[in-house]
Parts: structure tokens; sequence; C-alpha cells
């Protein structure tokens, strides 16, 4: 029961994105496709769980005062490891999401989780949390880029959905990346009113 | 390998030493108990503590400056957290107060003298022969409490009257500050018996200008069982004032009263059905005062 | 006492008030807009109409429907009819209609009224749509078809930038609007006339237009001086690419403009010397829109640092 | 010739034509008059009499308490018979001591004429203007005799009297310069002695210039007087910006003219300050412009202080139309008052009577930056800016923004197209600044 | 002289850091409230940014590289940022406490601040000589207090503006976001 609690309450309830604000900058810049956003948030979710397992064994072990800094370094660590991986087996994926792939580190999602969560938890739970929060990233990551994609490109995941002088370019420009977001915020501030 | 592991090694020891350095050279004294009881603040920075926000009322409890019982939105539950960090017995904790209106003169009972056109702020209102009603002591109707009221708490009625509801109100003070003819006061909610009217002219004038002014008949004195309600001297003349140490609640005082201007309350679980519906309090912080709905 | 039963009314001076209301002066707006309306629809004829009307609807229906949603007073002025007017104006004429309501509604609801409605938005609603479209269907927005016989063919400007060889129209049909481009931006006469209008009605200061204009003159002087152009160059550059339209209806734009005097020169400045960049080496061949954006994101700045001094506050004697 | 000016500022229409050719008439002296017991600025006066008591017309009766305070006469002969709280035009209510006029017109023994006016030292000039009960008669009504008395370390070289008049419909002022200029000009040269200054300038709007032609009749004979004739601007009036048009100086912000070596005085005040030099004859009486729509025969009246309203409007005829608004003073800075059942008091310039069809519509409009508030603020402020200060009660950042500067002249609202009542949310904000100040610190 | 003048050009407006990149939106939304905030944050920012630039680019050059480690790019410069913002917070703390009080939270998250490591790898990516390095970053830097000195200028005017309520807040940033970056095409095509 706890377990599942931990475990929905980042897709919905704490979703990072929508109800936390964090992690913005990946979500603006590599939502253009929504190839690139379930790429991301997959990456971005074997980060987070590695993590937070990795902090949460040691979190006994580990130094009060310098445990950002360790934290920081074991985060490095598995994003490194991403990176090669990806680098190897995905490498189409690897150039479109580019240098936003290293920067996974400095996410706050993962920092977040790791200092409210994992530093205090049992490995499971923070498992659970992990991929709570790792699939309501993903989900909202989807979301962005669906809405820039379909409306930009006039593609989804590829695939043409609209005729062909329909899309408007701005939607996967700097500009519609805000956009989207802003409004989606909006939307769910408003949804979320409505249900309380 | 080897090369891989000693160079980040002497890099953390670098920025170690130099961060241990510094850490010393910059060293500023923190209070614990500030952090601490920053953690259970209930963050609305509403100030009704008198400080400008959470965290100063922090900081002022640690250092004995302002009351624990001051957070009104934070309430008994805060009061006993403040107590178990700071460590110390603090006297019991004060019974929760609502902000009443001493005012019931809304546009059918009182004499208007002329149409004020203007924008809506009590103050300014008053600049103009102490606002368009004939009676000078009483509420001038244009919402000055209501715009500050964090808690929304405060709604100005059909009968032009700001009306408090009584559930949301936290009693942080604000009206009372706000409004410029100091026709708020804050009651504990065992009293449900209050004069609401301030008007110390002679009874003639007063009623000629409000029917529901007190008009110093002094009923109320001479039928009140236990001696509670006087008609009392204030300012230029006087006005019926309740004794909250002997009022027992009986509202013999209220019945009998033939303005009405004491005026009995209704008890607080009735009103709740009364004034709250189904959406929060626009301006409500969650803070979790309220009692469930 | 007095001949009526009615209360007396008790109000804060002053009792009297100028005949200058917001409703009257976006009229004066729109009749200032109406000589290049005309000239628009004589030289683009059908199409610019439908466009034209498109806009206009869809801006005024968005605006009914925005408030509407957010629960506000609908308050009868027009401000949002010239907002689709300005839009229409600087979109060409043969622009499928559809993007013009997009572009409309656009400009509508996400620059006007998420930022509150009338008077609140930081940018002007029209540039924003028409950015919004210039950036979104880049090859709709930049095809020019020649006025009258309807011909495709470039903008005086993109002519010049491109030197795509084709021969540049001379001044005088540049003047009277003879040349292909947006629908409203073509007869520098006609805006000259509905600007004059508005100096005249004291509804836009002076000193944006002047400054805006004499900047861009001052600059492509020299610009064209080291070309060896000659001078009928700078007037090329003041007649051609909408520079007309953008100095006199939308670097004046109230809301979204300086309100100090300096502030307002600044700006002019500003706007200037952005066109002149943006033109001579940026990518655009026109730039006024985004010239004129860019100093709307600066207007906030530019307010807090032009206030003027305040009577009294001399300087000091000691 | 270029006028001299001020910067800011807006053109009104003044409706003068209204009174502005029509000989000043003697109003009719009512059976009771009632004399408010504060008419000027400062500490209200002590009641010298009580109910039942004879007094004489220019008996003192009421005493000034205080520095910054002036004394009442009683302005008829008759019977005290009541003291009551009455509706004063300045937007209060104020006791007022009743007179049942005896029709007698007996003079006090205090009243009489001086011999020898011109031997006069500063200071006895200094105690006839206070005894008098002398005020500025251009409706702020600060006691004259405050404003004359020395100030360590600053040395007055002019004196300007106000022949401006630039608030709509008002006439009085330039009436009186039509027919009592000696006794201005007479009035300017006692001021200039009672505060030791050799440089005398009477300021008239361009639109007065049959008032421009007289006074300089009156005043060739005077040394060191001249007339300067300004461009016709609301507020050109406002004393501030009356003393910027005549001699180029900027009073300091939160300073007195006296921080640049100037006096203001109305060109009314220096009339009644060389009746009471003279004469002996205190302040009882004054001009009164009665106009506007809503009056059936506009005119300048002279009036006993304490006249009723009423009395006066039912002299013109009564009114014309539904009456929506009574103003004691002019449109631009005057006040309305809920009845005409209120006394003329010695700030009263005019009153003028509006009727719905010249009231201005309320619907209001969210600002929309068009900046001619700030283009014609004559202190150079951003009313629209401090409005937004105001309404979010951020009175300490409005008072950063010179809040206290403004001089609530109500140009920036007359030009407002969104019809913004900005001038009551910087009053409010003033309020609230002084208010603060006042309060103790700590 | 004209590499130099094109990498500012193309940093400060063209590829504004937040406008166009999306490093930094996290101080970029959250600290541009006020117009002194923003002032104070771009400065620590800046300050970080080129001090990074600089230390990571010796670091690359001269340990990591000739080690053929470059794989630990990314823990090693992370460490670097880590440190040194760590230090600016305690000297602010000690030096300008109420800055310090106005930044708030947003100091330690300069360390999660995509922006100085994104740009620190990017100079990298680019192989950038030194003296190309400082003037990247530091127009990386202005490009960032650019922005949110705009920003924050525009938000202290929405301050009373009357927003549709849900909107409030971060959407509307986001929102005036979009419009700014939407103004700053205008600068493509400058170089």
């Amino acid at each position: 029961m706890n377990l599942m609690n931990e475990f929905t309450k980042g897709i919905i309830r704490e979703n990072p994105l929508f109800r936390l604000m964090l992690g913005c900058c990946p979500s603006l810049a590599i939502t253009t496709s929504v190839e690139n956003g379930l790429g991301m948030g997959a990456a971005f979710t074997a980060v987070l769980i590695a993590s937070n397992v990795a902090i949460s064994v040691m979190r006994k072990i580990i130094p009060d005062n310098v445990r950002i800094p360790v934290y920081v370094v074991i985060i490095a660590s598995f994003v490194t490891m991403i990176d090669q991986l990806m680098h190897a087996f995905t490498p189409a994926l690897y150039e479109s999401l580019g240098i936003f792939i290293p920067l996974i580190v400095v996410n706050c999602i993962i920092l977040g989780r790791a200092e409210a969560f994992a530093n205090k938890n049992p490995v499971i739970p923070s498992v659970a949390d992990a991929v709570g929060m790792g699939i309501g990233f993903t989900l909202a990551l989807v979301l962005v880029s669906a809405f820039r994609e379909v409306l930009g490109a006039g593609t989804f995941l590829g695939i043409p959905v609209l005729p062909e002088s329909a899309p408007a370019i701005l939607m996967i420009l700097p500009p519609g990346g805000f956009i989207t977001l802003g409004c989606l915020l909006g939307l769910m501030n408003k949804l979320q009113k409505k249900t309380t | 390998m080897l090369v891989a592991v000693v160079t980040l090694a002497c890099l953390g020891a670098i920025f170690g030493i130099v961060l241990g350095f510094a850490a010393k050279r910059f060293a500023v004294e923190v209070d614990p108990r500030v952090e601490e009881l920053m953690k259970i603040m209930p963050g609305a920075n509403c100030g009704a503590c008198g400080m400008p926000g959470c965290a100063a009322f922090a900081e002022a409890i640690t250092m004995d400056s302002v009351k624990p019982s001051a957070c009104s939105p934070g309430g008994a539950s805060l009061y006993e957290k403040i107590a178990a960090i700071m460590g110390t017995e603090i006297s019991a904790y004060e019974e929760r107060q609502v902000a009443q209106l001493l005012c019931q003169g809304d546009n059918t009972h009182t004499r208007m003298l002329y149409r004020y056109e203007g924008i809506n702020d009590c103050h300014a209102a008053l600049a103009n022969f102490k606002g368009p009603k004939a009676c000078n002591f009483g509420c001038v109707m244009q919402g000055s409490c209501s715009r500050v009221c964090q808690f929304g708490a405060i709604q100005m009625g059909v009968n032009g009257l700001p009306v408090v509801d009584y559930y949301r109100c936290t009693g942080c003070n604000k009206c009372v500050v706000e409004c410029p003819l100091q026709l708020y006061k804050l009651v504990g909610v065992s009293h449900l018996v209050n004069v609401r009217c301030v008007n110390t002219e002679k009874g003639k004038d007063a009623k000629a200008n409000c029917a529901t002014a007190c008009i110093k008949c002094k009923i109320c004195e001479k039928n009140c069982p236990e001696d509670a309600v006087h008609v009392v001297a204030t300012g230029d003349g006087t006005v019926a004032l309740i004794d909250y140490e002997k009022c027992t609640n009986c509202g013999i005082c209220a019945a009998k009263c033939p303005t009405k201007s004491i005026d009995k309350i209704m008890p607080l679980s009735e009103e709740v059905v009364l004034e709250v519906g189904e959406t929060p309090a626009p301006g409500c912080t969650q803070c979790g005062v309220c009692p469930p709905l | 006492m007095t001949t009526s039963n009615e209360l007396l009314v008790v109000t804060s001076s002053p009792h009297v008030h100028s005949p200058d209301s917001v409703p009257n002066a976006m009229r004066d707006v729109l009749i200032a807009l109406v000589p290049a309306l005309i000239a628009g629809l004589y030289f683009f004829r059908l199409p610019a109409l439908a466009v034209i009307v498109a806009c206009v609807a869809s801006a005024y229906a968005a605006e009914i429907v925005c408030l509407k949603v957010m629960k506000k007073p609908q308050t009868g002025e027009v401000s949002a009819i010239i907002t689709g007017l300005l839009l229409a104006f600087c979109i060409p004429p043969h622009l499928p209609i559809w993007m013009a309501v997009l572009g409309s509604v656009f400009s509508i609801v996400i620059a006007k009224h998420l930022f509150g409605g009338l008077g609140q938005n930081i940018f002007n609603p029209a540039l924003i749509g028409r950015a919004f479209l210039l950036a979104s269907f880049p090859v709709a927005m930049t095809s020019w078809n020649s006025p009258l016989d309807g011909m495709t063919t470039a903008s005086p400007l993109g002519i010049m930038k491109e030197a795509t060889g084709q021969a540049l129209p001379s001044l005088v049909e540049l003047f009277l609007g003879n040349i292909s481009g947006s629908i409203g931006e073509t007869s520098a006469l006609a805006l000259l006339l509905g600007g004059a209008y508005l100096l005249y009605r004291g509804h836009i200061d002076w000193r944006i237009p002047g400054s805006f204009l004499g900047t861009v003159f001052i600059l492509m002087s020299i610009a064209g001086g080291i070309k060896g152009a000659g001078i009928w160059y700078p007037f090329f550059h003041l007649f051609a690419g909408g520079l007309l339209l953008g100095a006199f209806f939308m670097a004046t734009d109230w809301v979204t403009t300086p309100v100090t005097k300096l502030g307002r020169l600044v700006f002019g400045i500003g706007c200037g010397s952005l066109v002149v960049l943006i033109r001579l080496k940026g990518g655009y061949p026109e730039g006024v829109a985004y010239s004129i954006l860019l100093m709307n994101l600066v207007t906030p700045l530019i307010d807090r640092y032009t206030r003027a001094r305040v009577f009294g506050r001399v300087k000091s004697h000691a | 010739m270029k006028k001299a000016t001020f910067r800011g500022g807006i053109h009104l229409d003044g409706h003068k034509e209204l009174t502005g050719c029509l000989e000043t008439v003697v109003a009719h002296i009512p059976d009771r008059l009632y004399i408010p017991l504060s008419q000027h600025i400062g500490a209200p006066c002590v009641p010298l009499v009580i109910v039942g008591d004879r007094v004489k017309k220019g008996q003192k009766i009421g005493a000034s308490k205080g520095f910054v305070s002036a004394p009442i006469h009683a302005s008829v002969s008759g019977t005290v018979v009541a003291i009551e709280l009455m509706e004063h035009p300045g937007g209060s209510f104020v006791p007022c001591i009743v007179i049942e006029n005896d029709r007698k017109e007996e003079w006090a023994e205090s009243v009489t004429p001086r011999s020898d006016p011109a031997s006069l030292t500063p200071d006895e000039l200094r105690a006839i203007i206070l005894e008098a009960g002398i005020v500025g008669k251009g409706g702020a009504t600060f006691p004259s005799h405050v404003k004359y008395a020395p100030v360590e370390g600053k040395i007055v070289d002019t004196v300007i009297l106000n022949g401006v008049e630039c608030e709509p419909y008002l006439t009085t002022d330039h009436r009186l310069m039509l027919e009592r200029s000696a006794s201005i000009v007479a009035g300017l040269v006692y001021i200039m002695r009672a505060v030791g200054c050799d440089r005398g300038i009477i300021a008239i709007e361009e639109n007065k210039m049959d008032a421009v032609e007289v006074m300089e009749k009156a005043a060739a004979e005077a040394k060191n007087i001249t007339i300067v004739v300004l461009k016709e601007k609301y507020p050109q009036g406002s004393e501030k910006q009356l003393i910027y048009a005549c001699t180029g100086r900027e009073v300091p912000v939160g300073g007195l003219p006296l921080a640049v070596g100037v006096i203001v005085n109305n060109v009314g005040t220096a009339s009644a300050l060389a009746r009471a030099v003279e004469l002996g004859i205190p302040f009882i009486g004054r001009n009164v412009t009665v106009s506007g729509p809503g009056i059936r025969n506009p005119a300048n009246y002279r009036v006993r202080i304490g006249t009723l309203f009423s009395e006066l409007i039912k002299q013109s005829g009564g009114y014309v139309g539904e009456v929506e608004k009574i103003i004691a003073g002019g449109p631009m800075m005057g006040k309305t008052v809920f009845s005409d059942n209120l006394p003329v008091v010695k700030g009263t310039s005019g009153i003028i009577v509006f009727t719905k069809a010249e009231s201005r519509s309320s619907k209001e409009f969210a600002c929309v930056r068009c900046a001619k508030c700030i283009d014609v603020c004559p202190a150079f402020l951003e009313p629209t800016s401090l409005v937004r200060l105001s309404k979010r009660k951020a009175w300490e950042d409005a008072e950063q923004a010179d809040a206290m500067s403004c001089i609530e002249c109500s140009s920036c609202v007359y030009v407002c197209p969104a019809q913004i009542p900005l001038i009551q949310h910087i009053r409010r904000a003033k309020q609230a600044i002084l208010a603060a100040k006042a309060r103790p610190q700590g | 002289m004209q590499e130099y003048f094109i990498i500012i050009i193309s940093a400060v407006l063209i590829n504004n850091i937040v406008l166009s990149q999306f490093l930094g939106i996290c101080p970029f939304l959250g600290v541009s409230k006020k117009l002194s905030a923003s002032l104070g944050m771009g400065g620590a920012v800046s300050f970080v940014l080129v001090l990074a630039g600089a230390l990571t680019w010796t670091v690359q050059t001269y340990i990591l590289n000739p080690f053929k480690i470059g794989y630990l790019q990314t823990i090693a410069f992370i460490l670097i940022i880590a440190a040194l913002v760590q230090f600016v917070e305690m000297g602010m703390k000690k030096y300008s406490p109420p800055l310090y009080k106005a930044l708030g939270i947003y100091l330690p998250l300069i360390t999660t601040n995509c922006a100085v490591l994104g740009v620190a790898i990017i100079n990298i990516q680019k192989e950038y000589t030194f003296g190309k390095v400082m003037v990247h970053s530091l127009s990386h830097a202005a490009g960032f207090t650019l922005a949110l000195v705009l920003m924050s200028g525009i938000r202290e005017r929405l301050e009373d503006a009357d927003i549709p309520e849900s909107m409030q807040g971060t959407p509307i940033a986001l929102v005036v976001a979009a419009l700014m970056s939407m103004a700053f095409l205008g600068f493509s095509g400058l170089i």
C-alpha cells in the first residue's frame, strides 16, 4: 500500500515537471519530437533509479556534511555510463539529445529525490519512488513533445498526421517550447483547482 | 584506470581543502533552531504575527521578542510544536479569536447623506463628511477590510456591509488594523453575545440616523441576570459594553435590545453550513488551520 | 432643497473631464487607418479584403470569447479590431485565410488576454501575431504578389537584399504604393496621412515616429553614402517594408511603449537602430516588426531609468 | 510677446463668460448666519461667546488657539442663538456660532479706521493682520500672519499676488481686480512692508487683459510693483507653478515658497488686508461666484461670512435641471457637498452647481499607459505609477516616488481617457504616508 | 578579431543561452521577480560561469586529454562547479547578506544550473582556445544576465496585471519567455 503510494505520487500528484517545476531545461529543449521525449525520459529514469538505489544503500555511511558532493559524484558516474551506452547503442538518439545527456547530472529532480527521499528511506521504497518519478517525468515530456511535434512538424512519432502546409514551424522552435509548457502548466493549475 | 582514480581523488582533495578553508573564513552563525522552526511554519507569510513573514517570526521566537501564540494561522498545534523545539514550557494556549464587525447599519438601516462615487477605499470615502452614512461611527461600506483579508473571510454582503465568515477567520488582526474607524474587534469564539454598535451619540441622535444603533436605553443593563452589560462612557458619550468575565452567553440582553444592536451570533457549526460552499476560500493557503468541512 | 429627490453625489475632484476616452481614442486610430485600408484594397482587391475581414472578425470574436471565459465584463471598445486590422496590414494579401485567422487568435489570446487584457500586455499583439506567422509559415509569409495583376514577385526590400536582379520600383511608386508587399504597408502616402491625423488628434507623441524615422534616415544615409548609393537610398528605406506603418501605428501603441518623454526618444532610436541592423546585417529584409518587439521587451527598463526629475528636486545648492 | 508659464498643465474650457462681465452684486444679508469655528488651516477657534450673547458686527467671537490659526468675527450684529455642528464646505462637520441678525449693522468698538497706516512697523502690521483674522482667500486658507512671520536665515525678496484664477467658472478675483484695484495694490504694499521686501509682482492670466490694464494703471504710482501676464493654462495659479512662471525659481520638494525667498498671496487676500489695516475691518465678507449649468442666473456676490449656500442660490434664481453636484470652490479642486445647507466660509471662492448632464461618465477602463497624466503633471510625477503603488498599498515605495510632491491639481484625472480617479488613489497614498509618519517610531 | 565578434553576437543574441538553448531555466524563472535580485543572480552566475569555464578548460586540456580519460569529463566538471559554487555562496553569505537572502535557495542551485555545466561542455566541444573560452563564457553570462534583467523588468510590470489566476507565476513567465524568444528570432541571420 505504502509502496504503491510512493510509486504513484510521482506520476500525477507530485509530478516533477508540472507540480514541482523541476527539470524545466530538458523538457523545453528536447521535446521537439515524441521520440526524443521518450528517449530522454528513459535515460533519465535509468539514472534516477540507479542513483536512488546507490544513495539509499550508502545513506548510512555518507557523512552528512559532504553528502551533496557525494550525491553529485554518484549521479555523475551513472550519467557518464548512460552517456557511453547511448553513444554505443542509439547513436541517432544520442546525436539529437546532444548536450542534454551529460546535463542530466544537473537535473534538479535527481538531486532533489536523493536529498528528499533516498537518503531517508531503504532501497525498495527508493526504487518505487524513482520509478514513479521517472514515469511521471517521462509522461510529462511525452505530453509536451506530442503537442510540439504534432503542431510544429505535423507528425506523431514521425508519422504524418497533418496536411503538409499546416504545421506551424514555430512550435518546434524555442518559443514553441516555452509556450507549450507555459500553457500546459496553466491548464494543470486550472484542472487542479477544479478537482480540489 | 589508476590515472582516473588518482585524478579524481586529487581534484576532490584540492577542492575539499579549499572549501574547508573557506568554510572557516566565511563562517556565519545561524541558530539551528530557526531552521527547525521554519520547517513547521504555516508558510502563509501573512504577517498576522506582526513580523514581515514566517522566517522573521521564527527568528523572533528564538530571540524571545514575540509570543509564539502570535501566529493565528498556526493555531494551537503550531504552538505545541514551537514549545517542543524551544524546549520550554509555555503558558496555556489562548482561545481562538475571530474578528467581529461592530456595526450592523447596512443600507436598509442607516440614513444616507449622499451618493459616494470614487475609489473603493474606506479611508478615501471617509475624507468626505466621514463617509456617506449619516451615522459617523458606522462602517463606510467600501470593503477595505475585505481586500486585506488574506483568507477570504470577509465578503461584502448584499446590503453593503462586510460579512465575516467566522470559520475562515484566523484572527490575524489585518482587518482590525485596516479599518479606519476601528470597527473590528477580535473576540474569543466562546463569546457569543456582542454589542455591535460603537455609536456614542445621544440615544435620540443615534436613532435618527440608524435603526440598529445603541440608543443607550439601558434595557440590557436592567435585564442582565449577571450584571455583565453596562452603558459606559467612552469617547464623547456612552455606549453599551459587555464584560466578558461575567457574561454567560444567556442572550437575554440581545433578545431585549429594542434596536437589536446587541447580537447573539449563531453557534459556529451552523455558520459553516450556511456560509461555506464547496470551493475553498479565495486566498486559502491550505495552511490546515481550518477545521475539516 | 434641490429640484430632484435623489441624494447629491459626492466625489473627489475634479468635477470636469476632457472629452477624451479610451473608446474615442480607439475610434480615432481606426479612422487613421482608413487611408491605408483604402490603398490596400485598391492595390490588392479581393484577396486583401478576405484577409482583412478574416483577421478583424476573428480578433474581435477571440476578444469576446476571452472576456467571457475569464468572466470579465465586455468592455465594448474596439482595440481588438485595431489589433486585427494591424495584423492584416502586415501580412501578405494572398495568405491562406486560415493562417490569418490563426495569427489573429494567437495575437488576442496569447499576447493580450493571458496578460490580463487591455492595457496590460507587454508586447504589441498584432506584431506578435505577425512574428508568430512569420516563424510558423515562413514560405507563405514571404511570398509576395505584385499589386493589381497579382503576379508573384519579391518585395522591394527583398529585391534589394537578395540582389535578385529584378528592377527596384521607383521612389514614386513606393510613395504611392504600387509595389508588392503586405496589405497595409504599400502606400507611404496613406500611412503618412493616417499618422498626421493621429498626431493632430494628440493620440501619439511625435517623439516615437520622429526619432524612429529619423534614426533610420540618418543611419541609412550613412550606409548609402558608404555604398555610394545616393540620396534615394535612405528614402527608399523609409518608404519600404512597413517602416511607416510600424513607426506611426505600432511603435506608438500606448500600452507597450515607454511612458516617459525621454523614454519614447530612446525607444524610437532603439527601434530605428535595430531596423537598420536587421536590414543591413540580419536575416530578414524588413525587420520593423522584430525591432519594435525587441524594444517592447526593453520598455519596462526604459521606463524605469528615464523617469523625469520631480518638480523641485533641484540640484542641491550645497 | 511670449508669456511666462510652467511646464505641464492643461487647457480648460473656462466658462468664465457666465459671470466674468457681471458687476459684483452685494448679496442679501440673511436673518441667520452660521459662522464655523474653523475656517482656516490649523487649530480651530475657541468660542468667546455663549448662547444668548449679543454681538456686534466685526466683534471677535472666536479666538485663535495656537500659532497656526486665525480668529473669527461676527459678520453682522445680533444675538448668538446656538452653537451647533454644521456641514462645512471643507468636507467635514464643524461647530458653528449661529447669529440671529438684528439688522442694525452695529460696528464693534474695535473697528476704527487708522489715521497713519503708512507708519506702521512690520510687527504692528502682523499684529493687525492676526487680529483681523486674515487668511488666504485662494482656497488653502493659510493664516496670513504666519506666512509673514520672519524665519531665521530666510530672506524674502519677492511678494507675488496671485490674480491668475485658473479654475473654470470662477471670476471673483477677476471682478475684484476690476473693481477694487486700488485696495489690492495698497494691500500688496502693506504685505511687502510686513515682510520687508521691495519687489512686488501681480500675476494675471492672459485671458483677463482688461484686469491687466486696470491693475497696471493702479500700480503705476507704486514703486517696484510689476504686472506679469501669464499664459492661460491650468494650474497656473498653483503656488509653486506660479513662482516658477514669475521668477524661474523651483520650490524644493517638501519646501515652502519661503525657501526660494518668495511669498504668494491671493489678490483677494491683499484687498481684505488693506481694509483691515486702513479701516480696521476684520475678515467678515468675501466675494463668491455662484455659477454652473445648474444655476439659473449665475452671478458674483459680495457675501458676509456665514451666509448659507441656499440663500445665494435662491438669489441666483434657484436651480435648473436635475442637480447632481454642488461644488464648493472650482470644478478642478473644489469639494462636493451633500446639501446647500452650509455656510460660506473664508475660503469659499465659488459655488458651482452641476446637473446630471455634466457629471462625467464613470465608466472606468484599465490604464492603457497613454501617459497623458505624465505629460500634463506640473509636478513632473508619474501619476499612473503612483496609482499602481497606492493600489498595492506600497506606501513606502509611493513616498520614494515623491507622492508627497503631488499638488492635487487633478490635471491627470482631467485628461485620463480611461477615467481613472488617479488623484483619489494618490491622496490615499499621501494620507497613509502621513499617518505612518505621525505614528511614533518603534 | 572577427571570430571573437561572431562568438559574442552569437552567444548573447542569436543563441541566447536561456531563450534559445534552454539552459539555466530554473534561475531564469525563479529569480527574475525583482530587478535587483536578477542583477545579483546574473552577477553570481556570470562569475561562476567564467571561472568554471577557465578551470574546466584547464583541467580538460592539461589533465583529462593527456591522460586520455575524457570520459571523466562530466564527473570532473561537476566537481569543479560544485566546489566553486559553494565558495561563492560562502563568500556572499559573509560579505553581502541581503543579496544572499534575496537569492535564497537559488545559490546552491547554480551547482545544478545547467547553464554552467552546459557552457563548460560546449567550450570543449567547440575546441576553443583559452581566449575564446573566456569570451564565449563571458558572452553567455552576459546573455543570461540580459535575459534575466529583461525578464525581471517585465515581471515587475506584470505584478499589477490582471492575469488569469491559473496563469499567474511560472506559466505566465514561460509565456513571456516564449514571446521574448520570438522577438529574439529577429536577430537570426545576423552573422
